[in-house]
């Protein structure tokens, strides 16, 4: 074929954040088109339902992920917040604290893993590994095993309810304003400038009088604000809270970021893509179940994709500079 | 003070504080057990050391291969998986035919193992994709294809050959044969890692890549070797895994990952490559499964010993950091300029 | 002063009445009834033959069978498979919960679709299901429970409890009758020291039966009223120095146990035929699902080849009592 | 005689830069052979293509007549090639005695590595160096000279038949220097080749018998050293006569803008006090490894100092902040574009405005546009060429990348620019325009501090010259004083053998 021809088409390949997006939009058509009742309303909720926690935690990891850094406590943070909500309701605290607390003990967990690895230097993958057992720990230490549940129906209706007569789940609101003030933040605002330029090169960017630590720091504070929300979210949608809730999410989450072609060596990504890596994870596990497929399916296609999203471009530059 | 007994004194105190970090762990492993042992002296029991080393052995494995993977700067998170994968094959291979003796069990399993573990060297070398992503996928990838295989069929001890089953529990001179493998895997990779041009290469690749290239080390080969070795060792622990406890089914394994790779990491081995040792990582693995145990004769409320861990882990990365600055100090110190 | 606990006791949102208003015990049981069992997880052995009986009863009537469900047993899966049942209108699903209330809401968002939803195994929270598959009554598994240990300790002597999860209903309810079981004078001489918990899991099982030993040097008897539990404690004992000293016993599956019980480690357990309680439950949701029933107390309703059934109070409808597994008898049993 | 090792007509281009175009030349065995450049002609990337790390676009490398085809490092090893490098490859966590036996370690029993032997022979090649450098300690923390010591040891492990030194003096002091002489021609005289690249006229004309000129690339002249004097090399290097080269028009310097007062980092440098005055140009010359980048970003506040003050127009500057120092009008241009001057991955735009993107953000917002514009601006005004403006800055030449520096730092309307090495690998037009810019500036009334290992740029363009030598101030020079001469007794504190 002609040269400009395959240097469009490598062009494609290569903005994997537009691959992303393009696939996902395709699943969601072939999905709906081909998947009986995918498309319904309720589905619909069911679906937002299901990635609400990814996506909440996507966001935060994605600018984290971009400074080069990473945060596997995430999903032993949201069960922390999950376990202390249920622990202060059952000690008859009104849930309007209980929230706000559980958003400060998560900005604390945060504060933690930003401590470790900014002040004192420490490899984020390790300190999280550290904390990831230390939070989920400490979570079943306060609830134990058992499960705390009849939260107030208003909060936990509110949770799985829609708009109004609408198909739109009340969460979907949560997710749109969460996903638009990171999605601003890091790519039109002068922090996002920072962020980027401390995961491409952080001594440069400290020539430019950026303080990467400082920067980090707050990102992991912001990060376990955000699992702490997705905690209380979590604890009243399925209204139960367990010391157990979410175990294992850390590695969805990771994998649906970098799905949506974020480098884990910091420096590239966008939201955008990221959004799109977390709703294809999502819509294809929900279609794959309905079509009666058992979710090991998923395992494999999650996996492939993964990492295709990176050996895809990589091959795409391969093919471009021969 | 004349040159030669400074540089002696250097000597010492120098490899002193870089044994620091086993060091480390065995004083921790020691106050440990000392302290159970005095609420309930049953822990120093035959039965219930041979308890805690049989449950150290299949970590122990993993931890081995671990190690040598993240020495090169990189990190193997499918072992779990691949874990998952080599115990159910070899079961279902005893399953249909009985006959079939341990070695080759044990053999068919490395191989299994093997062959995940070259697919994420060669994904991770060629495929320019770091070693996170990639075996992250592999996680995936490998779970769910054993899944597919198994189908939530479950192989039960009674549907195992006796003899496999008694190798789980068999020793030899009041060994544990597992523990006796697991032991040998340590031992042929802490000799090679440390003795061998091929070892130090791994540590020069993981100390400073671009520095390996110019020494003409053989990155690619090394690097897929390396994979192949954890992958390998994964497999080898999914035979201990079925011969031990009997039971398989898919999900055999699930999330051990982040266990091994805290295990290596309390060991003292840096995530970014270029120092520690096997050694360090199985004495991790040790360190947590005894904890493991520890807790359940000192009934502590068993919720704590997660907690315990990851609070362990950060103080073992901590002390470690601690170590490190020191000795960095200690070392900038030392000018050598004559005249 | 918010929302606290005490301020919203027992106003949740109340159970939507089944449908069929009335019950009309002559109503033919329809044909081509959607039935899908979620049991806590798959890949578990004593599940899978629930469900197989499940399916032979789905058969006999002429419907269609699905099984699905989590690799995990946690709450959140199983909500996220009731809802995709909803989609797929399913006409009854018979479900194991994991936790008796986070599958509440979605449970119950079923049964404003019209689907029947019958409980076995572990009963979800009785607002949000229609009929719950009790195995034996509790009380008539403690006691046996009790009584088997009683025998195998000797009438005197410690014993200590390798559970599930501290939070698995049945289990709990059944651990209470033996505590009352036990605070009777003539079990006097006998003495609970511990109640251990393997989650179902059965690494940790194996680990915490290890534990309990290493504790209690003087322990006679472990019951184990949870099938991955015994198999996991009779597998160690067997292997291990205390083989012979310390009796296992509990609820278990003859397939699994058969070996432990030939080689001595067991000398007795007990179960009712799992297989039944998915045969039941199918059948059970099938006469609510024509309006033979509602669920409401007294209503009676033919259960295939298990004879007559009749809903006790809360839905309940119980099995039968249990059967004692011995080396005689085991061979007789294939589940 | 014959031709050791043989260049012929070797090309080597990276992207955009072409750094060495058709360059032939010959070492013969017991000689040692020159190469000299300005920064950036090439002379490292000849050093690489010998060490087997780049492949010559063109062009072929003979080994006693026979073509090298070198595929890698271990083949260059192979052929009896030792490499020392610009930058020390040493390998942090080992020990120093593995750095240099690695890949060669001596074997024992069942090939196992024998220790005691590695260490004895780390130990002897350190005394015939003649420093003291404990072969069991990592190499992680050993100062640039030490680093640059384990590197020859390493070349002299291997008996090699050509030793190749990219600038091996660079961080050495003079009697490292001499012992280091001392060994090369031993084994010059054993029938090694030489190639030793430096940019000290007076150790070229000590050690080497012949000397190839490289320009832009380009190979300029291989003759008998006897043939030729320093003045002829340097004006063969430059390609004119250096006056032209540096156009500072005099400025009557105004205020003092940058007041330095008894600054001082140990072990790095000490008490270092100083001014600059509005449109002055004061040069901070030494010899490499003096100390000075480290003063200059002290005092920009990327790194910490142990005392003194900083004060610009009579503000003090307060440690370790950068952000206030730009604030107060200071810009730094770093000596090392890869690493700090320029953030490699990102587009050209975003990294000449990084400094700025709060100033740039309407109501704390950047929608890219304002950032655009000015980028555009400021590249045309240094006339940089570039394909797009989002293209990655790192695929630019390295002149045009020390451009896109300049522009960032420029755009910032610094009252005082302090440059760091402004002119390193970028070539001679580039360069021309960088010092016509920089007295522009001057004559703006900006206050500047350059810092600079290249004599005839310090002479061409300071009012003033300040002299550090070992983390010390030890001399300033007016513009009459300063010669190569006095700079450099200075700089060396011994008498220039120029
Ligand atoms: N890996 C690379 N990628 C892109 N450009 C490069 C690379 N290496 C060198 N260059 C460019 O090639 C040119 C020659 O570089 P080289 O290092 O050979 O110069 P040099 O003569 O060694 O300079 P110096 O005296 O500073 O060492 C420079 O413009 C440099 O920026
Ligand atoms: N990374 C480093 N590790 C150890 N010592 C260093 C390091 N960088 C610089 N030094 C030491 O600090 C002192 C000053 O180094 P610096 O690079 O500032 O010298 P300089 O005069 O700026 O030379 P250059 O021409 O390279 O800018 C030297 O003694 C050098 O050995
Ligand atoms: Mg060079
Ligand atoms: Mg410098």
């Amino acid at each position: 074929m002609s040269a400009e021809l395959t240097q469009t088409r490598v062009g494609r390949i290569a903005n994997w954040n537009v691959a992303i997006i393009a696939i996902t939009v395709l699943v969601l058509i072939i999905a709906a088109a081909s998947v009986d009742s995918f498309g319904t309303g309720q589905n619909f909720g069911f679906l937002v339902l299901d990635l609400l926690p990814i996506a909440l935690v996507a966001l935060p990891m994605t600018l984290v992920i971009v400074t080069g850094e990473i945060d596997l406590s995430v999903a032993s943070t949201l069960g922390l917040s999950s376990a202390v909500m249920g622990y202060l309701w059952n000690a008859n605290q009104p849930i309007e604290t209980i929230i706000p607390i559980c958003l400060l003990l998560g900005a604390v967990l945060g504060a933690v893993n930003g401590f470790f690895v900014t002040v004192l230097g420490l490899p984020s993958l390790a300190v999280t590994i550290g904390t990831l057992a230390l939070y989920r720990g400490l979570a079943f230490v306060v609830l134990g095993d058992s499960a705390v549940a009849d939260f107030p129906a208003v909060y936990t209706d509110w949770v799985t309810g829609t708009i109004g007569s609408t198909p739109i789940p009340n969460v979907l609101i949560v997710i749109v304003i969460l996903a638009a003030v990171f999605g601003v933040i890091l790519h039109a605002t002068p922090i996002g400038r920072a962020v980027f330029a401390v995961g491409a090169g952080e001594q440069a960017a400290r020539f430019a009088g950026i303080r990467p630590g400082r920067l980090k720091f707050w990102l992991y504070v912001a990060s376990g604000v955000i699992a702490g929300l997705a905690g209380v979210l979590w604890t009243l949608r399925y209204s139960s809270a367990r010391a157990d809730n979410g175990a294992g999410l850390e590695l969805a989450v990771v994998a649906a970021v970098l799905l949506g072609g974020v480098s884990i060596f910091g420096g590239k990504g966008a939201l955008p893509g990221v959004i799109a890596g977390v709703v294809l994870l999502g819509s294809l596990q929900n279609a794959l179940r309905l079509s009666d497929v058992s979710n090991e399916a998923l395992n494999v296609v999650t996996g492939v994709l993964l990492i295709a999203s990176v050996l895809g471009p990589n091959l795409a530059g391969k093919l471009r500079r021969t | 003070m004349t040159a030669v007994q400074l540089t002696a004194a250097r000597r010492n105190s120098l490899s002193v504080v870089l044994r620091a970090r086993e060091l480390g762990i065995v004083i921790a492993l020691g106050l440990l057990v000392v302290v159970t042992a005095i609420s309930n002296p049953r822990f120093l029991s035959g039965q219930s050391v041979r308890d805690i080393l049989l449950n150290t052995a299949i970590l122990a494995v993993l931890a081995v291969g671990q190690a040598v993977v993240v020495i090169t700067r990189n990190i193997d998170l499918s072992v779990g998986s691949v874990l998952g994968l080599s115990a159910f094959t070899v079961g279902t291979l005893l399953q249909n035919n009985p006959g079939l003796p341990v070695v080759l069990a044990l053999l068919v399993g490395a191989a299994v193992g093997g062959v995940c573990g070259v697919l994420n060297g060669v994904l991770v070398r060629y495929g320019k994709v770091p070693a996170l992503v990639v075996t992250l996928g592999t996680l995936y990838v490998v779970r769910g294809v054993t899944y597919f295989w198994a189908g939530g069929s479950q192989i039960n001890a009674d549907e195992l050959p006796p003899g496999f089953l008694s190798f789980g529990n068999a020793s030899l001179l009041g060994v544990p044969v597992l523990v006796l493998i697991a032991a040998l895997a340590l031992v042929v990779t802490a000799i090679v890692l440390r003795n061998y041009r091929v070892g130090r290469e791994l540590y020069a690749m993981g100390s400073s890549p671009q520095a390996a290239q110019l020494a003409g080390i053989p990155v690619g080969r090394r690097t897929v070797g390396a994979f192949l070795v954890s992958g390998a060792l994964a497999g080898v622990a999914g035979v201990l895994f079925a011969a031990r406890f009997g039971t398989i089914d898919a999900a055999a394994g699930t999330g051990l990952e982040l266990n091994v790779v805290a295990a290596v990491v309390v060991g003292g081995v840096a995530v970014f490559g270029g120092s520690g040792s096997v050694w360090g990582a199985a004495l991790g693995a040790l360190l947590l499964t005894t904890i493991g145990s520890a807790l359940a004769v000192l009934e502590i409320n068993q919720f704590w010993q997660q907690a315990i861990v990851g609070g362990l882990i950060l103080l073992a990365i901590g002390a470690d950091r601690l170590v490190a600055v020191r000795v960095a100090a200690g070392l900038k110190k030392r000018g050598s300029h004559v005249g | 002063g918010g929302t606290t606990k005490s301020s919203t006791e027992g106003q949740n949102t109340p159970a939507p009445q089944g449908t069929a208003g009335k019950a009309d015990p002559n109503a033919p049981l329809k044909e081509g009834l959607k039935i899908a069992y979620l049991p806590k997880q798959l890949n578990n052995p004593y599940t899978d033959v629930e469900v197989g009986g499940g399916k032979v009863a789905v058969d006999e009537i002429k419907g269609t069978y699905k099984l699905v469900g989590p690799n995990d047993a946690s709450a959140s899966s199983q909500v996220s498979y009731i809802n995709t049942l909803i989609q797929q209108q399913q006409d009854v699903i018979v479900v194991a919960a994991n936790d008796p209330n986070a599958v509440c809401p979605s449970l119950n968002q079923a049964r404003k679709a019209g689907i029947k939803v019958v409980t076995f195994d572990s009963d979800a929270s009785k607002t949000c299901r229609d009929a719950f598959i009790n195995q034996a009554t509790t009380q008539g598994i403690g006691e046996s429970l009790v009584k088997m240990a009683s025998e195998l300790a000797g009438g005197s002597g410690e014993i200590a409890v390798l559970s599930a999860t501290p939070n698995a209903t049945n289990q709990n309810s059944w651990i209470e009758v033996m505590k009352t079981e036990l605070a009777k004078p003539e079990n006097a001489k006998l003495k609970l020291v511990k109640i251990a918990y393997g989650n179902d899991d059965d690494q940790k099982s194996f680990t915490e039966a290890q534990g309990l030993l290493q504790s209690y040097p003087n322990l006679k008897v472990i019951v184990s009223p949870t099938t991955v539990g015994i198999a996991a404690a009779s597998r160690y004992v067997s292997a291990s120095s205390y083989k012979g000293k310390v009796a296992i016993t509990g609820l278990g599956l003859p397939n699994q146990m058969r070996q432990y019980v030939k080689d001595g480690t067991v000398k007795k357990f007990a179960l009712w035929n799992p297989a039944d309680i998915g045969y039941l439950a199918a059948y059970a949701g099938a006469a609510m699902s024509s309006g033979q029933i509602t669920g409401a107390e007294g209503e009676k309703f033919k259960a295939g080849k298990l004879g007559e059934y009749t809903v006790g109070a809360d839905g309940e409808i119980v099995l039968g009592p249990p059967t004692e597994f011995t080396a005689d008898n085991i061979d007789k049993f294939n589940f | 005689m014959a031709a050791l090792l043989r260049v012929r007509g070797v090309s080597k281009s990276f992207g955009a830069v072409a750094a060495v175009r058709d360059v032939s030349f010959d070492l013969y065995g017991g000689e040692a052979h020159a190469l000299v450049g300005e920064n950036g002609a090439g002379k490292s990337t000849i050093v690489k293509m010998l060490a087997g790390v780049h492949r010559p676009d063109d062009g072929t490398l003979e080994l006693d007549g026979t073509a090298l085809a070198l595929n890698g490092p271990a083949d260059a090893k192979a052929a009896g090639i030792a490499v020392i490098y610009q930058e020390p490859t040493l390998f942090p966590d080992l020990s120093v005695a593995e750095n240099i036996a690695m890949g060669r370690q001596p074997l024992g029993r069942f090939n196992t590595i024998d220790r005691a032997a590695m260490v004895s022979q780390a130990a002897r090649l350190f005394t015939r160096l003649g420093v003291s450098i404990d072969p069991n300690r990592p190499a992680r923390g050993l100062s640039i000279a030490d680093q640059q010591l384990v590197e020859i040891a390493k070349a002299l492990s291997v008996d090699a038949r050509v030793v190749v030194m990219d600038e091996p003096t660079a961080a050495l002091t003079g009697v490292e220097v001499e012992r280091l002489f001392a060994v090369a021609r031993s084994l010059r005289d054993d029938g090694a080749a030489l190639l030793f690249i430096s940019h000290r006229f007076e150790e070229i004309t000590a050690l080497c018998q012949r000397v190839t000129i490289m320009r832009d690339g380009k190979h300029v002249s291989t003759d008998l050293l006897a043939d030729t004097s320093v003045d002829e090399m340097v004006r063969r290097m430059v390609g004119r006569d250096l006056e032209a080269l540096f156009p500072k028009q005099d400025v009557e310097p105004g205020a003092t803008v940058l007041k330095v007062q008894g600054l001082t980092r140990d072990p790095v440098f000490q008490d270092i006090s100083f001014e600059v005055k509005a449109g002055e140009i004061v040069a901070l010359a030494g010899l490499v490894g003096s100390g000075r980048s480290e003063v200059v970003q002290s005092i920009f506040g990327v790194d910490p100092r142990d005392a003194g003050t900083v004060e610009v127009l009579g503000k003090t500057l307060k440690p370790k902040n950068p952000k206030q120092a730009m604030a107060a009008g200071v810009a730094l241009v770093p000596e090392d574009r890869r690493q700090q001057g320029l953030v490699m991955e990102l587009s050209i735009e975003r990294n000449v405005t990084l400094p700025r993107s709060r100033s740039l953000s309407q109501l704390g917002f950047l929608t890219g546009n304002s950032e655009r514009r000015s980028a555009k601006e400021w590249t045309e005004r240094l006339k940089t060429k570039y394909g797009r403006l989002s293209d990655e800055v790192g695929t630019l030449s390295g002149g045009n990348q020390q451009k896109v520096v300049l522009a960032k730092w420029l755009a910032t309307g610094p009252r005082v620019l302090i440059v760091d090495e402004p002119t390193r690998g970028i070539d001679v037009g580039t360069k021309a325009e960088v010092h016509r810019l920089m007295s522009s500036l001057a004559a703006e009334g900006v206050a500047v501090l350059m810092v600079s290992s290249e004599l005839p740029e310090v002479l061409g363009m300071a009012d003033r010259v300040l002299v550090m030598r070992e983390g010390r101030l030890v001399a300033e020079l007016s513009r009459t004083e300063a010669t190569e001469e006095s700079v450099m007794f200075a700089a060396t504190g011994q008498e220039a053998t120029v």
